[in-house]
C-alpha cells in the first residue's frame, strides 16, 4: 500500500483511481475531465498520498469519491475556504478544489473571490455546464438570458457571469480555460499545477442530461478550429482551419480579423501572459472563445507569505514559552 | 511593596474592607486606559478584585453626547471578590453626559468626583440638561468632590510644550493620580506604563506621569470637603502564589494555546472579526510563535470552513464569533460533526435578537448552541464562568475534541471577554498532557472505524503514506466508511453519533454544590458568567443560615452526572439566567422536576442583591 | 365511468380491498411516469390512494446498477388511505438491479412481474447477481410472471419506424397496459396524457399508446400462470366533492398563493434550488399570473434576505429550503424577529446531519426550527401532515404571519413534498380571508406601536406619503421604536417578543384526540408526516378494543391549548419521531411529565406494522 | 407631515435629515458623504416617502437612520439581497445601498458580484476607509499589504481587491469613483440615480480614527491635481495642475504622459465610457486615481425584466384564478 517515493518512483493512472463506482450520467462531461486528471497526475511527480481533492456539493463536486487521493467532499460552495484552512495547516500536500457553476460562482462566489485575491496555493477547477446538474436542472450563474428550466418556465432574465472575467476582478492571477473532452486539458492542469499560488481553470462541461450540448458551438469538432482561440504565450493569436484567422487589438477591443484580407499578419496581437488588460478582454470574447491560459503573472502565495511570517514571529521571539507567556506583563506573588 | 502615601497620610486614612469605583467619561476621555491602570496598581497590592468596562456600540460617537458615555467599574476590597460590584461607591464623572448617565447608579452617600471643568454650557446641552447639574440639590445625596481638573491637568503639564489638545489628554492620567492617592494605591505601574506606550514620544510620557503626579499631590496637599478622607484597603487573604491581571479573552486565547501544547497540534484559528469576540482574534495573533497561524477569513462561514479544513489536515481548527456569527455557522458545523473533526468552536455571546445590544452581555445562544444545526447533529456545550475560567475551560475545550473526534461549543459572554480578574497562575509543566496520536497505520483502516471506549474514529494526516482517505457531508456506512443511504445504517449512526457525546459524561467530574448547602430548601443552579454573582448571594444567605444551595454548570451537553440526584435533594429550584430561560428549558426536558425560572436578559451582568431578594422570597413559606 | 376491462374479465376477477403496488427499474426506465399514470387513473377510478417514490441520490446514476434504481410505490384500496402502504402486495422489477434492492420488501405470496429480457449477464453483474435469480428457489415464495418486455414492446411498436433506442422507450408503457389490465384500471387517462406530453412527435405518441394497449391485450389474452388473476378494487366511499390528486410540494406553493389573496397581497418568493424543495420554486415560478414573483437568489441567505426586503417592501416575502439551507438562514430570521416582519420560511426536512440524506425523508430540523438563531428569538413553528394538508397550513402559516406580524416557520419533509394523495378540492370563495391594512395615518404612528390584543405592529409600505421610519435588527425602545441600549427596556421587549408569540396559542383550535380513546391507556403523539401511519395503527389497535388514542400537532410552537391536559388523561405517553426524538424533548421541558420517545432516524417513513407493534408492546401491562 | 409632489414640490436638504443625532467620530469621512446625499436628494426630485436607504452592519451602515427617508438597517453584508427584494416588491421607490468595504466586499461579496450581474435597479455607494471602523480597526479587503491592524500585528499579507475592478469582472454597467469631501461627489450621485440598473459607486472615505490618511496621497488638497484623474465622457484623460498630463493607450496599458514633452495632445485617450477593456485598467490605475464615471453601458434592469415577464404571464394566462389552478389537470367527482 505504501506509494512513497522511496518505494516507488512513478505512479500510473490507475494509482490515482478509487475503488467506487463512478456514479454520473452516462455521457457526462465529467467522465473525461476525471479521465484527464487521472491521466495527468502521475506526470506530475506528486504521490496519491501528497495529494488532496477538495470539493463542495454538485455532480462536479463527487470528484473526489473517485480520486485514490485524500479527499473532502464539504458542503455547497465552501470548498475554497475549507481548501485554505487544510493548506494553511498542511502547506505539504497539493491541493486541488473541485467546483461546479453553482457551486462557485453562486453560493460559494464569495469564497472563490476571497481565495483568489489571497492567492491561496490551490487549483481550482471550475466544471462549468452552465446548470445546476445534481438538483435537476435549474438555471445557474452561467445560464444564458432566456434559458428555460424549471425555475425559469418562461425563460431566465439575469445577466449570465463570466467566470474568468470575475477571476480576473476579483485578482487571480493564473486564470485559464480549457473543456472537458479537450486534448490539451491534461497540458492545462500540469500549467496550473505549475503555477505557484491560486491557479483557476474553468472547464466547459457538457451535462447531456439538463443542459446537453449548452457548448457544443465551441467544443464541436467540426467548429472546433473557427471556434476555438487557443493562447499560446509569446505566439500570434491566430486561429481558423488554416490559421487564417486572427485577433487583433484595435482602441482597447479585440477584433477578429482575416489574416491577407482584413489585416497584415504582423497586425495579430502577441499573446502576453502579463497582459490583463488584453487577458480580460479575451475572457469576454465569445466567437472565438479563448482557451489556455489568458493570464498568468505569478506573486507570493498566501500560505507561504503566512508561512514565513509565522517563522518570523519565531525568529523574532523564540518558540513560544508558555510559561513566560502566563508570566508576562505584570504579575505579582501572594506569600 | 511600599504604599505611596505618606507616614502622615496614612495615619488619617479609613480603612475600608471593598470599594467599588466606577469612572466615566467621554469615549475620547480615556476612561478604560484610566481603568485598567488603576486595577493594574491594585492588583499588585495584593487586594482581590473584578472589572467590568462598558462602553458605547458607537466607535466614538460626537464628544459630550450620553451615548458616547465609556464607563469602567473596579471592585476591590480585601477579602475575596466574585463581581465588579453591585452599585458604585465612588463615581468619577469627566463631563456632564457620564454624571448624567451614571448618576442614577451612585450609592446614596457615595463619594462623587466631578471634573468641574467639563461643565460648559455646550456640554451640559450635549448631555441634555435644561439645568445646571451642579447646583442640583440632589448631589446633596453624595460626597460631591468638586475640581477644575481641565485647569489643573494644563497647569501640570504647561512646562512639557504641549499643544493645548495634547495637554487636555493628559487629564485622565492627573485624575487616576487623585484616586491613587485617594485609595492608598502605589503609582509606579502607570509610570512604566506610560514610560513605555509613549516610548518614541518621551516628552508625551514625561508629562502623563506629571498629571499623574500632580493629581496625586493634589490629594496630599488639597483641603478635602468635610466627609472625604483618604481610604485604605488592605490586601486580600489570597491563597499564595503568582497572580495576574486577566481579561476573559485573553484567558480564552491562552487557553487555546495550552491546550494545543498538550494536545501536542499547531493551531489554525479561522475568524472574521465581530464583537465582543474581536480580541481573540487578536491577542492569537500575537501569539504566531506558539505555532499558532490566524486567519482572518471573508465571513464566519469561511472562518468555520478554514478551521475544519485545518482539522481535516491535521492541525487543532479553532474559530470563535458571536451570536450572529454563531448564526452563519450551522451548517459548516454539520460538516464537522457528520465528519467527526476536532474542532472548538468559542461563542462570546452579546445581547440577541438579531444585531441586537452588540456590547452588551447575554447567555441567549445555549439553545441555538445545542440545537442551531440541520438533523440530528449533537455536539458537546461547555461555559465558563470567570475570566481566568476561561483559561481552563479552552483547555478542556481541546482535550475533548481532539479525545472524541468532535467539534466542541465553548460558551463564554461578553461580561467574561471584556471582565477581568487576578489569577493565580498555574504551573505550566503541571497540566496533564493528553497527545493526539495520528492514525499512520494502513493496516485494517477505514476511515470511521471506532475507539470501542470513546467511540472516535482515527485522524489520520493528508500526506501520510498509504491511508489516503475521503470523507464528506453524506451519510456513510458504519463499517466501511462509504457512503450510505441505507436505512438501518442511518438510524444506528443516528445513534452512535448521539452516544459519542453522551458518553463525555462519563469523563466528566461529578456534579457537586459550590457552596451552600448539600440539601434542603432552595437549589439555584447557573451556568456561565453569572457565576460570580450567585455564588455571592448563595454565600451570603448560607451565611444567614437560609438553606440554600449552589450548583454551577460547566457542561451544559452533555449533562454532568449527579446532577438529577442533585436536584432531588432540594425542595425548590430556581434557575437566574441572562436570557428568557434556555437553561431551565433544557433541564426540565432532561429531568421530569419542576423547576423555577428567573430569566433576566437585560444585557447587564446579575446584582449580588437582585439575586438575593429573588432567592430570599423563595426560602419564605410561601 | 366505464371500468376497461371487458365483461369476460370481470366474472374472473377477484375483489380486493387494498392493494400496494412498487414499480422499480433503472434511472432512465420511466417508473415515476409509470407510477404516476397508475395513480392517475387509478384517483378518476374513485379509490383512495397514497404515494410514495424513492429516487436515487445520483441524477442518473449509471444504467444497471442497484444505486440507479428508481421505485414509485402506489397504495390504494375501496377504503381511506393514509399512507403508501408498508409492505408492497405487487412488485414491478425492470431489471435485476430493481429485483435485488426491493425483494426484500416484498411481502411473502406477492405477485411479482418480472421483466426476463432485461436478466442479461451483464446487468446481473452490474446489479452484483453472482448467479441468476431467476434461477433462486427464494423466487417460489412469491406468485412470478416472467415476461420479456423488452421482446413483447419491440413486437408491439415495430410498425411505426422507431429506433432501437425509442422503441425500448415503449416498455414501461407495456408493463403499464398489463398492470392497468391486472388491476382493472381505465387506460383513457394515459393515452390523453401520451398524446399532450408528445404532442410534436405524434409517432412517439401513438407507439407509446400501442405499447400500452399490447400490455394490455397481453392480459387479456395469455395464459396466466397458476395464482394470479386479475383483480378489482372498488372505489372507496369518500366524502362527495370534486377530487385531484396533489403532491405536498404543489400544494404548499398553491398554499401560498391562496393565502397570498385570501390576505391581498403579492407573494416574492425567494429560494436557493435544494432537494428535496426546489418543486416549490418550480411550481411557484409557473404561477406568475397569480401575482408571484420568484427570485432564484445566489444562495439561501439571499433567497431569505430578499423575502425579507419583499416583506419591508409590502409583500408576502416567503422563502423555503431543506436543513442545510436553514441552517444557513438563522442570521436573516433573526432579523425578520427583530424587525417583526411577517415572512413565511419553509422547510422541507431531509435525512441529515450536514448533506446526510438528501432525498430520503427526516423529522430532525424541529429544533433547529424552534432554536436555531442567535439570542431569544421566538417564532411560531407549524407542520403539514399529509400532501394535501399543505395547502392548509400554508395557508394558516400566511394568516399568522400577517397578522401577528412574525416569520412562521412550516415544517414539511420529503416524504411529503414527493408523495400523493387524493385532494377534496376546498371551494375557493369559502376560504375565510384576512386582508393586511397597511398603516397610512401618520398620526401619532411610530414603527414599534402595538396592537394591544395581538401585540403586532403596523406595517407601512415604503412610498407611502408621510410615513417614512427606519428600522433595523438593533434593539429599539419599546416606546419610540429609537435604538436603544438601556437594559429594562430589553428585558421588556425580550418578554413581548415571547409573548406576541405565545399569544398566538390564543388562537388557535384546542388540542384533539384525532382518532381512538379519549382517555386511558396509552397516548400517542405526533407531528408531521407521520400522522398517516400513527394514525392507522392506532386506528388498527382501537378497533381491536384497545385502550389507546392518538393526538397529532399542527402547532409546534406555540404549543396549542388543551394539550397539556391532554397529555394528563393517559397512563402512558408515547411520542414517535423520525429522528433522535425531538419533539419528545420539546414536550417534556412544557410538560412536568413522563413521555416516551420512540426515535427511527432512518431516512424512511414508519410502516403501520412496526408502529402497531410498538404501541401494542406498550399497552401490554409490564 | 405629507410630503407629496401635489401639496409640496420641493424639497430640502432639511427634508432628507432625520432627528437622530449623528453618531459617527469627529472627523470622519462618512458626514461629508451625508451632506452631499442629503443635499443631492433634493435635486432629483424624489420625494423622501419615495426613497429608501438599506444597509448592512457597519460606521458607513448608520447612514439610513441619518435620512429621512425610509430605511432599513439589515444584517452584515446582506444589504444588496434585502435590496432586491424590495425592489422586487415595491418597484417604485428608488433605492440606495450603503455599504462599507468590509459590508460589501468581505461578508457581502457574494451578494455584490451577484446583484451587479443581474443588474438590480439600485444605488450602490461603497464607503472604502480600507478598514473595519465598527468592530475597531482589523484590516479589511482594501487593506494594503504590511499594514498593521489588530488582527495582523506584523502586517497584512492578503492582496488586497479593487473594488471597481471586482465590479467589472461581475458585469456591473455602471461603475464610478468619488471620494468623501469631494465637491464632485453630488454630480456623481446624480449620475448614478440617473443610471437605470445597478449603479456602483465606491467613495474613498477617511476613517480618522483607525486608518487617518489612508486616502490623503490622493485627496490632499495639495497634490489633488497630480493625484486625480477625473474621467468625462468624450474628453481626454487629462489631469495635473495644468492639465499638462494625460493618460495614453499603448498595449492595453495605460501610460502617464506629459503633453508637449512625452506625447502629442492628440495621442491622449479621450474617456468612451463604454469601453470596458480600458475601464478595467482605469480602475487598477494607482497615480492618478480615476475618479468619475469609469463605465456605462445602461441595459435592462433585472427588477423590470422580472415584472416584464410577470406581467407577459398575465398577458398570456389572465390574472391567475384560484379555483381554475386548484382544477387544473385531472380532477374526479365522488357524489
Ligand atoms: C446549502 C445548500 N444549498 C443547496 C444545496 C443543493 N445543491 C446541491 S448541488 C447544487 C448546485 C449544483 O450545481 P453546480 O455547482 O453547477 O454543479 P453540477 O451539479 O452542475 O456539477 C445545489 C443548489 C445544497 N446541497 N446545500
Ligand atoms: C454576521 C456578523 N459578523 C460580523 C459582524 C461584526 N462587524 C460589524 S461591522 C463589521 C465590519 C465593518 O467594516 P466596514 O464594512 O468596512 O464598515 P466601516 O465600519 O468601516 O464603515 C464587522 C466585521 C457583524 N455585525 N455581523
Ligand atoms: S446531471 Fe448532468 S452534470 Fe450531473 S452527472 Fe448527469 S450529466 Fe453530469
Ligand atoms: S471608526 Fe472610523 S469610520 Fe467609524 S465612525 Fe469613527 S471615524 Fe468614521
Ligand atoms: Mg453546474
Ligand atoms: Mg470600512
Amino acid at each position: 500500500m505504501s506509494d512513497s517515493s522511496t518505494t516507488r518512483s512513478k505512479f500510473s493512472k490507475a494509482d490515482y483511481a478509487s475503488d467506487q463506482d463512478v456514479r454520473w450520467c452516462p455521457g457526462c462531461g465529467d467522465y473525461a475531465i476525471l479521465a484527464s486528471v487521472q491521466r495527468t497526475l502521475p506526470e506530475l511527480g506528486v504521490s496519491p498520498s501528497q495529494t488532496v481533492f477538495v470539493s463542495g456539493i454538485g455532480c462536479a463536486a463527487r470528484f473526489p469519491y473517485y480520486m485514490n487521493t485524500y479527499g473532502f467532499h464539504t458542503i455547497h460552495g465552501r470548498a475554497p475556504a475549507v481548501a485554505t484552512g487544510l493548506k494553511l495547516a498542511n502547506p505539504e500536500v497539493s491541493v486541488w478544489v473541485v467546483t461546479g457553476d453553482g457551486d462557485a460562482l453562486s453560493i460559494g462566489g464569495n469564497h472563490l473571490l476571497h481565495t483568489l485575491r489571497r492567492n491561496v496555493d490551490l487549483n481550482i477547477l471550475l466544471f462549468n455546464n452552465r446548470i445546476y446538474g445534481l438538483t435537476k436542472g435549474q438555471y445557474s450563474p452561467t445560464s444564458l438570458i432566456g434559458q428555460v428550466t424549471p425555475s425559469t418556465p418562461l425563460g431566465s432574465v439575469d445577466m449570465p457571469v463570466s467566470p474568468l472575467r470575475l477571476a480576473l476582478g476579483a485578482g487571480g492571477r493564473f486564470v485559464a480555460r480549457g473543456y472537458d473532452v479537450s486534448k490539451r486539458l491534461p497540458e492545462l492542469l500540469k500549467e496550473a499545477h505549475a503555477h505557484v499560488g491560486a491557479s483557476f481553470v474553468e472547464i466547459l462541461q457538457n451535462c447531456p442530461v439538463f443542459n446537453d450540448g449548452a457548448w457544443s458551438d465551441v467544443t464541436d469538432r467540426k467548429r472546433a478550429a473557427e471556434s476555438q482561440l487557443w493562447l499560446e504565450s509569446g505566439q500570434p493569436m491566430r486561429f481558423g482551419p488554416n490559421r487564417e484567422k486572427g485577433i487583433r487589438l484595435r482602441n482597447a477591443q479585440l477584433e477578429v480579423v482575416t489574416i491577407g484580407r482584413d489585416a497584415e499578419e504582423s497586425e495579430v496581437l502577441v499573446h502576453d501572459e502579463q497582459n490583463i488588460g488584453v487577458a480580460f478582454l479575451l475572457a469576454g470574447l465569445g466567437d472565438p472563445i479563448a482557451f489556455g491560459v489568458l493570464y498568468r503573472d505569478p506573486a507570493p502565495a498566501y500560505d507561504a507569505a503566512v508561512r514565513a511570517q509565522n517563522s518570523s514571529a519565531v525568529a523574532r521571539a523564540g518558540v513560544g514559552d508558555l510559561h513566560a507567556l502566563l508570566h508576562s506583563g505584570h504579575t505579582w506573588t501572594v506569600e | 511593596m511600599e504604599p505611596a502615601a505618606t507616614q502622615k497620610d496614612r495615619r488619617a486614612r479609613e480603612i475600608l474592607d471593598a470599594v467599588v469605583i466606577r469612572f466615566a467619561g467621554d469615549s475620547g476621555d480615556g476612561m478604560q486606559l484610566t481603568g485598567n491602570q488603576f486595577t493594574q496598581s491594585t492588583a499588585l497590592m495584593g487586594n482581590d478584585l473584578a472589572t467590568f468596562p462598558d462602553f458605547p456600540a458607537e466607535i466614538r460617537a460626537p464628544a459630550g453626547t450620553t451615548y458616547g458615555v465609556s464607563g469602567f467599574q473596579v471592585h476591590f476590597a480585601a477579602h475575596d471578590v466574585r463581581t465588579p460590584g453591585d452599585t458604585p461607591d465612588a463615581l468619577v464623572a469627566m463631563n456632564p453626559a457620564a454624571l448624567k448617565v451614571h448618576l442614577p447608579d451612585l450609592r446614596q452617600g457615595g463619594l462623587l468626583l466631578l471634573n468641574v471643568g467639563a461643565f460648559t454650557t455646550t456640554n451640559l446641552n450635549k448631555a441634555g440638561y435644561e439645568t445646571d447639574p451642579l447646583e442640583d440639590p440632589q448631589l446633596d445625596a453624595y460626597r460631591v468632590l468638586r475640581i477644575d481638573i481641565n485647569k489643573l491637568t494644563a497647569a501640570a503639564v504647561k512646562d512639557f510644550g504641549l499643544s493645548a489638545k495634547q495637554a487636555a489628554r493628559c487629564k485622565n492620567m492627573w485624575t487616576l493620580g487623585l484616586v491613587f492617592w485617594l485609595y492608598d494605591r502605589n503609582c509606579e505601574t502607570t509610570f512604566e506604563f506610560l514610560s513605555q506606550k509613549f516610548r518614541s514620544q518621551p516628552v508625551i510620557a514625561e508629562a502623563n506621569i506629571a498629571a499623574v503626579k500632580a493629581g496625586h499631590a493634589f490629594g496630599e496637599t488639597a483641603e478635602m470637603p468635610s466627609g472625604i478622607g483618604a481610604y485604605q484597603v488592605p490586601p486580600a487573604d489570597l491563597p499564595p502564589g503568582t497572580y495576574r491581571n486577566i481579561q476573559g479573552n485573553d484567558a480564552t486565547a491562552w487557553g487555546i494555546v495550552a491546550g494545543a501544547r498538550l494536545a501536542g497540534l499547531p493551531v489554525v484559528y479561522g475568524s472574521y472579526p465581530i464583537t465582543p469576540a474581536s480580541s481573540l482574534l487578536h491577542a492569537l495573533a500575537k501569539l504566531k510563535h506558539f505555532d499558532v497561524t490566524t486567519f482572518q477569513a471573508e465571513d464566519e462561514i469561511a472562518a468555520c470552513c478554514a478551521a475544519i479544513g485545518a482539522s481535516f489536515g491535521g492541525a487543532l481548527g479553532v474559530t470563535a464569533t458571536s451570536g450572529p456569527g454563531l448564526a452563519l455557522k450551522g451548517e459548516a458545523l454539520g460538516l464537522a460533526i457528520a465528519t467527526e473533526l476536532p474542532l472548538v468552536v468559542i461563542d462570546v455571546q452579546r445581547g440577541g435578537p438579531s444585531t441586537g445590544l452588540p456590547t452588551k452581555t447575554e447567555q441567549s445562544d445555549l439553545m441555538m448552541a445545542i440545537w442551531g444545526r440541520n438533523g440530528d447533529a449533537p455536539m458537546p456545550v461547555l461555559a465558563a464562568r470567570t475570566p481566568s475560567d476561561c483559561f481552563d475551560v479552552a483547555i478542556e475545550a481541546v482535550r475533548i475534541a481532539t479525545r472524541y473526534m468532535t467539534p466542541v461549543m465553548l460558551l463564554t459572554d461578553g461580561y467574561l471577554a471584556n471582565g477581568s480578574e487576578p489569577w493565580k497562575l498555574p504551573e505550566v509543566d503541571q497540566l496533564e498532557p493528553f497527545p493526539v496520536r495520528f492514525r499512520e497505520d494502513p493496516e485494517g483502516y477505514h476511515p470511521f472505524l471506532r475507539d470501542e471506549k470513546t467511540l472516535a474514529r482515527p485522524w489520520v494526516r493528508p500526506g501520510t503514506d498509504g491511508m489516503a482517505h475521503r470523507i464528506g457531508g453524506l451519510e456513510k456506512h458504519h463499517d466501511s466508511g462509504n457512503i450510505s443511504y441505507d436505512p438501518s445504517n442511518h438510524l444506528k449512526m443516528s445513534q452512535i453519533r448521539a452516544e459519542r457525546v453522551a458518553r463525555i459524561a462519563n469523563d466528566l467530574p461529578l456534579q457537586k454544590i459550590e457552596v451552600g448547602e448539600e440539601e434542603g430548601t432552595l437549589l439555584v443552579v447557573s451556568w456561565g458568567s453569572t457565576y460570580g454573582a450567585v455564588r455571592q448571594a448563595v454565600r451570603v444567605l448560607a451565611g444567614e443560615g437560609c438553606s440554600i444551595g449552589h450548583t454551577h454548570l460547566r457542561y451544559l451537553n452533555p449533562l454532568p452526572q449527579g446532577l438529577g440526584e442533585l436536584l432531588g435533594r432540594f425542595e425548590r429550584v430556581i434557575v437566574p439566567e441572562k436570557n428568557q430561560g434556555q437553561l431551565v428549558h433544557h433541564l426540565r426536558a432532561q429531568f421530569s422536576i419542576e423547576l423555577e425560572s428567573y430569566a433576566r436578559p437585560t444585557g447587564a451582568p446579575f446584582r449580588i442583591v437582585e439575586l438575593e431578594t429573588v432567592f430570599r422570597s423563595r426560602l419564605e413559606p410561601s
